[in-house]
């Protein structure tokens, strides 16, 4: 709080602004009227949901045969979307979570949105394996509850139920911690609203009025959730990684995952935090909140998870190696050279190389590098999952059994349905709700201190 | 396809006995209980048939085992079965289709327990079907209510502190809540009823058949009839020739005035080769596999399962069926299984019914 | 008499039961408010037979000429499955893939359902009328009276056509749409008697075959297979198993278990089989008359005189057979054979087989004397001529100049297109019947269900249009009480031995051998002349008949469509085979599509690269391209109801290239991708190319100085937890890899007896073949580069289904336990309880486990008659794989608890074990003392896949051994 | 309470509003609580609050769910209903940890959160105190319950240490 520290720092918001300034510039993007920008946005997006909607329900009317999935590769670009989902989800619980108890108060001008990207990113993963049953409407048989069958219960054995465990606390974790972060920020637009908005955020804000004695079993409340979402995190990735490690597969079967799938995750997640925050503060004005400051601080981040990562490929390669495993090491030499060998390179390029040229600060401060860039990781961390989950089951023990993969319109209609429908939740996100967390920032202000 | 043999000597060359076989004189009884006691008791009376107590004596061996062999060939030429057709109101038994050795050891069987004061089942350990009190229907399937009471206690403790604190409307989404899981804990029929139990169903039938006449006041074995649960998975709704074995001759019911309109009706069926098509009743899913043969050569009584069929006037499913209700059976200590049963408890494997 | 009767009246009721069955089937529902469901008890069982158990007849198989003894199975009143019969001489238990398949064919839909005038519905009375009188008018003109037909089924076939022959002066015109002719007319040659002998594999310590596909399609692989693998497996005299080498073109089933197999065309044959018994003349030291010595490219020629050396040492126990169509080469088998002192031994004329009578002279005769308009009437039975045969163009067009055409058929196909009626015969499992495979055996055909439709056994259909009607029972009974009953002497009563050879049946007559013959050295000197040599850039064309269609009879049934081909995997459809080299320089790939053309001939096919194929030569299967065969040859109908895209056509015919030398090959720009249930075919990787020793092999010489040559004892691996135990019974099974040949009869068997569903080929193309038991088929080497260092490319097969392993990878990962282990050892998968995930199948090393990506279940409501109810028909979603075929140890276990006495393991098979001519599977309690299979596992040369894996798999392998005497 | 009289002092800033709250305990006046647009650091001192307790009630909810996990589970796997899976121990307790873990903080977090707003009696249904006064925009509130004849001399205390405005107001509920 020392004035005389902050002095040293760059602010963490521009333009000198004052409580009521956020206060306007954040709500008045929930209660203008949006952008053309936005209204381009949402109707992008809410194409490509209806298109994958529809394709979810030509597969599961039809059956999951209209996928390319074949009886040797069983999971592909299902189980990779869920990864790949699973992972964009971390970075917003680290940004709103772990970026809390390191007490990094840039975090606050990002982390709300972050927090949406985590829940609809977990949304979108948690369509996958629904869908990728062959009979989603018995999906409610993973959860163990008293039936009429013995009972019986469920295999508390399988990653797969692990999994069933980690996402849906995950879930619920981070929902309720956005929720609860959400409640201040309620509370003051209900107070520049009026008629019906007024007593649906009245009731939205639980009655929330600013007292002191709520804001300090809140903030208690805050810092534990923010402590139990840090393990969760870490724990949800490991146990997703699980769904490969456990298992027999060369190429799966490894103890390196848990580390490296957390790493990877919060690489992709950042990237994809970065692509949302810059098209967001564009697409709502909110360049003063988010700023070249926070961008250069997340590319750093990337670099690091960057090198984290590559590390992580090359000690696999080096495991595969090392430990004599000859259906280890073709599983290695598979994905270096045989036919998914394009997925394999493409990957190293995106996620190893090309986040290098972040040691550069002109790059990390240049927006359109910075955005080219981070999709550019998005990309590469899909094909990690893809080279991980596919190559690895299209050739594992027996050759007889060795076959191609191709996926078929409806797997990457899908996966474009699962853009389309993070895409449109955050465009709402952007228009309904506030995007930065207004009592944070306020929090962090200078006030009249300048 | 009459000459057409089994060629199940596949395994029956195999048929090795095994040291608890029963013996020569059980299998003999086995085969009375099947095949004869539908109409004759041994010192309990006429039946249908007479009572055959003394039946060796008053009878030569040849003669009785050419009328078991071929009894309609003696009803019409021998003068004393015609007698005997007579006094039994022209009720002519029917071919059993036994084979030589067979009838010899009927023959065998007659001869040993009509020397006996009194009928000798209670010894060759082949009781007739229990009367209905000794019979217990399976439990429910465990149900697991605690979660669901523990969850509305905490819920409902919830509400309380809420009321007191927060007011009205936190509590009464907490007391919601806390209702429902106590219906899911209290609620055990109406749970089950709501994924499907069936038990009480009982269809009206074509012909309105009665368990309760045949089963109950006539006595008459569940086996009598549903012979293909002895040696089959399935027990099999008898086919219209069973029915006529007796019909043919009973037309009418014991003390009524005229015919029954119900024999009619499957008489009708009978004569004009028609089909009955009755409604099931225990109807399994596909996908559940269930053997009667092996049920009862266990000893377990076809009550435990059905119910007390032989006092039902129109058959009703009386046991839920479901999995966890087998599966209670299944798990049965042997402290707690009926001592008739052969062996306490069955396989709790899957595959053992599903396949 | 009478019962066969009854027979007839209670099937309308019959019938009705089976609607009403089908009815059932769709009622099938749930919902809170239950819908009624309809139970139909049959007015009367059969005798001895209960609702829900299934009753077994003995029978013949009839989908071949083979005529294999078969066990029918009976459930409420259908059809439902076929095994061996372990009764018949011949194949003594095991039954090939079509024979397996063939009950389908009882239920395909497409069956005529009566008699038909041209495409209309007619009445039994009004064809015999029309046919009479077309007979009675050829009588009176004059003009000849034909009937056609494939060798017949057996002596009551026989009598009754001789009997229509002789009523109405016609002459029976007998070919064989797979020709086995060139070896009956040899044996007129050498032997003076047209006849085809009958070969002892199990006799012979030598066998050199010359492209005779005796294991896959030749005369009688049923038989042939039980015996060649008995000398593959001798436990403790090694030195006394049988080595055979081949000699062909294509790589064949036989090949590819052959000691030796060298690349051979067919122009080189008659080369090969010269300078190999002239090799022979000499180590024998011959001194009769010689036929002009041969020559052979100089590593076949290498190889004959090894096979020589080892011919001439094994005298007495040796056999060469060819299935070449040439004549001569025939005669100088039958020289060599003869040199061999082979007659008598490994194989007889004296009890010659029956199973091939054809003539391939007589049908082009027939179809001269249809052009010039000479025949008024034409019979046609059992075959079809428009179609299956070099001729087929000729006689379509020959067959229009003839005044009547009946063909009793009871599948609408080719010649029943052209027939002006059809007067259809029943279902082999609807009829009464009879076969003599060979002198002295005897087996009979009883029908195991009431005809389905209202067909007439051809037998009757004959006796009826000689003026002699009789029920095929009275005919076949009389026949029997006066040609086999009366020869023989263990009974004495016709009823008793009539019902006993039901019972059995098969009957094994002492009849009197007819003598070996004497060979006739002069027929050496009366050789044709060789024909010259095809040009060198020509292909020489090797229609051959497949494992899966054989002659194309069966193209329209299903699971012999989707059954892949043994040796290329591939199924759906025939291609083009190329040798490696002429692939290389056609620059052609797999699926490439490609013209064979000679003269106005021409075939289009994808191509397929086939490693050890001779270079020259294009090997395409025949049966194929039949649209006739209806929209299962042409495309599985599964497209009607999902995303599935369509696929015009059901490969080509290759019967008009039958008998060409040579055909030239045209690369077509299209592509049309092979439907392969296998699509890498080595058990080294293509990277680092180390062997997988997933398939242990090793050779006899080195087996003899170490017992565990090739099978290095497994890894043994820490535990973290203590095993389960398995006090009971715990099943498990060994297969012998020495033994299995990879015939495919189990792949059938389990699809049959498991409900398997077919998914037709754009499914199997996806890699979603529903096969719970596969045969792998592995090449040695690399792709490309397959020879290996004793310079052939050896094949090895290897069954590989649910390994049901102690410590199963899948269990562990099904979140809803919807697969476990059982106490008794069983990998059990529920398929109710399965949701779906498929993990399970990728955690399995093995991928064994199967998906049912739609509803692949059974649109054609006839076929579904065929289904097994012991056994679950998985809707789509569902996980499914082998089950060790539990409903069997179950009913097994019912049957014994019910009889009172303990279940003994090895009284328990599952189909494929009970189905395999070879005897390769063994099943059964690994705890009992004593049992086949605890001697099977206890083998030194038993081994486990991917023991180190530590799954600790419950299926057994047994090393394979080659003879490596050359 | 209901009748009493608030006094209630607006500030514009973070810092005046804690030295104001701070002058007031120092001079006897019990400040009944704060209303603030974020959080104000030494506020709780200021109003003389307690540490919050529900870190203890976050403790108890986690070992409940960790408990609760691992009881059910190992009951389930050994007790109820053991089967063979995989080959593994029926009390292979390695397996049972992810799912414990993942219980743990599910009931810790969510029961932490309901026990707040349960004990905050935040609910939908409840109506904000001292709304309109923009202690959720950008003012900073005092509200005081002073003795009846204290308002004057309270009001002029407020105003003294830089409140800019001071207001009496019906104490809520």
């Amino acid at each position: 709080m020392s004035a005389t520290a902050c002095k040293l720092r760059e602010p963490l918001v521009d333009g000198h602004k004052s409580c009521r300034d956020v206060s306007e510039d954040v709500c008045r993007i929930a209660e203008g009227s949006p952008t053309r920008l936005w209204y381009a946005g949402l109707a992008a997006s809410s194409t490509a949901l209806a298109v994958g909607a529809f394709l979810v329900f030509h597969q599961v009317w039809t059956g999951i045969g209209v996928w390319g999935l074949n009886k040797t590769v069983g999971w592909s670009w299902d189980i990779t979307n869920f990864v790949f989902w699973v992972g964009i989800g971390h970075a917003g619980t680290l940004i709103s979570a772990i970026l809390f108890l390191f007490r990094q108060k840039w975090r606050t001008s990002i982390n709300r949105s972050a927090e949406a990207m985590t829940i609809f990113a977990v949304m979108c993963a948690g369509v996958f394996p629904l869908i990728h049953m062959g009979r989603p409407w018995l999906a409610y048989w993973v959860m163990p509850y008293p039936n009429p069958m013995g009972p019986l219960w469920v295999n508390f054995r399988s990653p797969l139920l692990w999994d069933v465990f980690a996402i849906s606390t995950y879930f619920a974790i981070s929902a309720v911690f956005w929720y609860f972060g959400l409640l201040p920020d309620l509370a003051t637009m209900r107070e520049r609203a009026s008629g019906v908005r007024r007593r649906v955020l009245a009731a939205a804000s639980l009655g929330w009025d600013g007292s002191h004695r709520t804001w300090q079993h809140y903030e208690t409340v805050y810092l534990l959730l923010a402590g139990l979402a840090t393990p969760l995190v870490f724990s949800v990735h490991t146990i997703v990684s699980f769904d490969f490690a456990t298992s027999v597969i060369p190429g799966w079967h490894t103890t390196i995952f848990p580390p490296y799938f957390v790493c990877g995750a919060i690489f992709s997640g950042f990237a994809m935090v970065l692509t949302l925050m810059l098209i967001a503060r564009k697409a709502v004005r909110l360049e003063a909140y988010i700023t070249l400051r926070h961008v250069d601080a997340m590319c750093k981040v990337i670099l690091l998870t960057s090198m984290i990562v590559g590390l992580a490929y090359g000690t696999e390669l080096f495991t595969a190696w090392y430990s004599g495993n000859p259906y280890e090491q073709f599983a290695f030499l598979n994905r270096i050279r045989g036919p998914y060998k394009a997925y394999y390179w493409t990957m190293v390029f995106c996620n190893v190389v090309v986040p290098q040229l972040f040691w550069s600060a002109r790059v990390r401060r240049s927006v359109p590098a910075v955005f080219t860039m981070s999709l550019l990781v998005n990309v590469g961390m899909w094909m990690e999952r893809f080279v991980i989950i596919t190559t690895s089951l299209h050739r594992d023990y027996l050759p007889s059994s060795w076959r191609m993969y191709h996926p078929t319109f409806v797997e990457v209609g899908t996966f474009v349905g699962s853009f389309g429908l993070f895409f449109t939740l955050f465009f709402l996100f952007c228009r309904f709700l506030p995007m930065v967390a207004m009592s944070e920032v306020k929090g962090v202000l200078d006030h009249g201190r300048h | 396809m009459k000459p057409a043999i089994l060629a199940a000597a596949l395994f029956a060359a195999a048929a090795v006995r095994a040291a608890e076989a029963p013996s020569e004189f059980q299998r003999n009884a086995a085969l009375f209980q099947s095949k004869c006691s539908k109409c004759h008791t041994v010192g309990k009376g006429d039946r249908v048939g007479p009572d055959l107590k003394g039946v060796t004596v008053r009878r030569t061996n040849e003669w009785l085992t050419s009328f078991i062999a071929k009894p309609g060939a003696l009803l019409d030429s021998d003068p004393e079965a015609k007698k005997l057709l007579e006094r039994f109101s022209g009720v002519r038994m029917p071919d059993a289709g036994l084979s030589p050795a067979q009838t010899a050891g009927l023959v065998a069987y007659l001869e040993a327990v009509s020397a006996g004061p009194s009928g000798p089942e209670e010894d060759a350990g082949l009781a007739e079907d229990p009367p209905e009190a000794k019979v217990r229907l399976p439990d429910e399937g465990r149900r697991v209510w605690w979660p669901g009471a523990a969850g509305a206690l905490v819920l409902l403790a919830a509400a309380l502190a809420a009321w007191r604190l927060a007011g009205a409307g936190p509590a009464a989404m907490l007391a919601l809540l806390a209702a429902g899981a106590g219906y899911w804990s209290l609620g055990g029929r109406a749970y089950h009823r709501l994924l499907g139990d069936q038990r009480g169903y009982a269809p009206a039938q074509p012909i309105a058949f009665s368990h309760k006449k045949h089963a109950g006041e006539l006595g008459i074995a569940c086996l009598n009839c549903h012979h293909a649960a002895e040696r089959s998975d399935v027990a099999g709704v008898p086919s219209l020739e069973v029915c006529m074995s007796c019909h043919g001759v009973v037309k009418k019911a014991a003390g009524a005035q005229g015919p029954s309109p119900e024999i009619a009706k499957l008489t009708a069926a009978w004569e004009s080769r028609g089909a009955v098509a009755w409604n099931r009743v225990h109807s399994l899913p596909r996908y559940a596999h269930f053997s009667h043969r092996a049920h009862v050569a266990d000893g377990i009584r076809c009550q435990e399962c059905h119910g007390p069929v032989e006092t039902m006037q129109t058959l009703r499913q009386a046991g839920s069926l479901s999995m966890g209700w087998c599966i209670n059976c299944h798990r049965r200590p042997p402290a707690e299984a009926p001592s008739h049963w052969k062996r306490s408890g069955g396989p709790l494997d899957c595959a053992a019914c599903h396949w | 008499m009478n019962e066969a009767q009854t027979d007839r009246e209670d099937g309308i009721k019959r019938r009705e039961f089976l609607e009403l069955l089908g009815a059932a089937f769709a009622a099938a529902g749930c919902s809170p408010r239950r819908p009624k469901e309809a139970v139909v008890p049959a007015l009367a069982l059969a005798e001895g037979s209960l609702p829900g158990r299934a009753d077994w007849y003995a029978s013949t198989c009839g989908a071949c000429t083979a005529a294999c003894g078969a066990l029918v199975k009976v459930r409420d009143g259908r059809p439902i499955k076929l095994e061996g019969n372990p009764d018949h001489p011949f194949s003594r238990g095991g039954l090939c893939a079509r024979g397996q398949a063939s009950v389908l064919d009882l239920y395909d839909s497409r069956r005529l359902r009566g008699p038909r005038k041209g495409d209309a519905p007619a009445a039994w009375g009004e064809l015999d009328a029309a046919v009479m009188d077309a007979l009675r008018a050829a009588g009176r003109s004059g003009k000849a009276v034909r009937l056609l037909t494939g060798t017949p089924a057996g002596p009551a076939e026989r009598a009754a056509a001789a009997a229509f022959t002789a009523r109405h002066g016609a002459r029976h015109v007998v070919y064989d749409p797979v020709s086995r002719s060139a070896v009956l007319e040899a044996h007129a040659l050498t032997h003076g008697r047209r006849a085809l002998p009958r070969y002892h594999f199990a006799q012979a310590r030598v066998i050199v075959s010359i492209a005779a596909d005796f294991l896959g399609s030749w005369v009688s692989p049923v038989e042939f297979t039980r015996d060649w693998a008995a000398n593959r497996r001798p436990a403790d005299e090694w030195d006394l198993m049988s080595w055979h080498g081949q000699f062909e073109a294509m790589m064949s089933l036989t090949g590819a278990n052959a000691d030796l197999r060298v690349p051979l065309k067919p122009s080189e044959e008659r080369g090969a089989a010269a300078l190999l018994a002239g090799l022979v003349a000499d180590r024998v030291g011959w001194t009769g008359p010689r036929a002009a010595r041969g020559d052979a490219p100089p590593r076949a020629a290498k190889a004959l005189r090894d096979a020589a050396d080892l011919l001439a040492a094994a005298k007495g126990r040796a056999l060469v057979v060819s299935g070449s169509s040439d004549v001569a080469v025939q005669v100088l088998v039958n020289w060599t054979n003869h040199m061999l002192a082979a007659y008598g031994a490994t194989l007889e004329l004296a009890r010659p087989s029956f199973q091939a009578e054809g003539d391939d002279a007589s049908l082009p005769r027939l179809v001269s004397e249809l052009e010039r308009g000479e025949v008024a009437v034409l019979v046609v039975h059992g075959v079809n001529p428009a179609y299956d045969n070099p001729h087929a163009e000729a006689f379509r067009a020959a067959a229009r100049k003839a005044g009547l055409v009946v063909t009793l058929s009871g599948l609408p196909d080719e010649t029943s297109a052209l027939a002006h009626w059809s007067a259809p015969d029943h279902h082999a499992l609807e009829s009464w019947g009879d076969a003599e495979p060979g002198l002295g055996v005897r087996s009979l055909r009883q029908p195991a269900v009431a005809p389905l439709y209202d067909t007439r056994a051809a037998a009757e259909t004959l006796l009826a249009w000689s003026g002699r009607p009789a029920s095929a029972y009275d005919h076949v009974r009389a026949l029997w009480r006066s040609e086999v009953f009366a020869r023989q002497k263990a009974a004495a009563d016709f009823e008793a031995f009539w019902s006993e050879a039901l019972r059995r049946g098969a009957v094994t007559s002492p009849e009197p051998g007819r003598g070996e013959g004497s060979f006739d050295a002069g027929a050496l000197t009366r050789l044709s002349p060789e024909p010259a040599a095809p040009e060198a850039a020509a292909f020489e064309p090797v229609p051959y008949a497949s494992t899966m269609l054989y002659d194309g009879r069966q193209a329209g049934n299903p699971w012999l469509q989707e059954l892949p081909d043994p040796v290329t995997k591939a199924c759906w459809g025939n291609w083009a085979s190329l040798a490696p080299e002429d692939a290389a320089r056609l620059g052609v790939i797999e699926g490439r599509l490609v013209r064979l053309r000679a003269g106005a001939l021409s075939a289009v096919l994808p191509a397929h690269v086939q490693p050890g194929q001779a270079p020259g030569s294009v090997v395409a299967a025949l049966g194929y391209g039949r649209p006739a065969a209806g929209p299962v040859a042409a495309n599985y109908p599964l497209e009607k109801l999902l995303p599935i895209e369509r696929e015009a056509g059901g490969g080509a015919d290759l019967y008009p290239f039958v008998g060409l030398r040579s055909v030239s090959v045209e690369v077509l720009p299209g592509m049309s991708l092979l439907a392969k249930s296998q699509t890498y075919d080595h058990l080294a990787d293509p990277l680092t190319k180390k062997r997988r020793e997933h398939l242990r092999e090793t050779t006899l010489q080195e087996l003899l100085s170490d017992p565990r040559a090739g099978n290095p004892p497994e890894p043994t691996a820490a535990a973290l937890w203590p095993a389960h135990e398995y006090k009971g019974r715990k099943w498990a099974m060994s297969v012998d890899l020495s033994l299995c040949t990879g015939c495919s009869a189990c792949v059938v068997a389990c699809q049959a007896e498991n409900n398997v569903p077919v998914v037709g080929k754009a499914e199997v193309r996806k890699g979603r073949d529903m096969a719970w038991l596969r045969l792998d088929r592995y090449y040695s080497g690399t792709p490309g580069e397959e020879v290996s260092e004793s310079g052939e490319v050896e094949t090895a097969f290897q069954p590989m289904l649910c390994q049901h392993c102690d410590n199963a990878p899948c269990e562990t990962v099904c979140p809803v336990l919807a697969t476990v282990h059982s106490t008794e050892g069983l990998n059990m998968q529920v398929y109710n309880r399965c949701v779906g995930t498929r993990y399970c199948a990728n955690n399995c090393p093995y991928k064994v486990r199967r998906f049912n990506w739609f509803d692949y279940a059974h649109q054609d409501q006839t076929q579904n008659l065929a289904l097994n109810p012991d056994v679950t028909v998985r809707t789509r979603g569902v996980m499914e794989k082998c089950s060790f075929c539990v409903q069997r140890i179950y009913a097994a276990s019912s049957e014994a608890k019910s009889e009172g006495r303990a279940l003994k393991g090895s009284q328990v098979r599952p189909a494929c074990a009970q189905s395999c001519p070879a005897q390769a599977i063994v099943f059964g309690d690994a705890n009992e003392a004593g049992a086949p299979l605890a001697e099977a596992l206890g083998d030194a040369r038993s081994f486990r896949v991917l023991p180190e894996l530590g799954v600790g798999p419950g299926v057994h392998y047994r090393t394979k051994v080659r003879n490596k005497k050359v | 309470m209901a009748g009493t009289k608030l006094v209630v002092g607006r500030w514009d800033g973070p810092d005046t509003v804690l030295a104001a709250a701070r002058a007031a305990r120092a001079a006897g006046y019990s400040c009944r609580d704060a209303y603030t647009p974020f959080p104000v650091h030494g506020m709780d001192a200021a109003l003389g609050l307690e540490p919050s307790w529900l870190g203890k009630a976050c403790l108890g909810f986690a070992l409940a769910g960790l408990t609760g996990a691992l009881g059910f589970q190992f009951w389930v796997s050994v007790f109820d209903w053991p089967m063979n899976v995989g080959g593994k121990s029926f009390s292979a307790s390695p397996a049972l940890i992810p799912v414990a873990f993942e219980l743990t903080v599910l009931c810790a977090g969510l029961g932490t959160v309901a026990t707040f707003l349960v004990f905050r009696g935040l609910s939908p249904a409840r109506r904000p105190e001292l709304e309109g006064l923009g202690a959720t925009d950008d003012r900073f509130l005092l509200a005081f319950a002073p003795e009846a004849g204290a308002e004057a001399g309270l009001k002029a205390f407020l105003l003294e240490h830089g409140a800019r405005d001071v207001r009496e107001l019906e104490a809520p509920r």
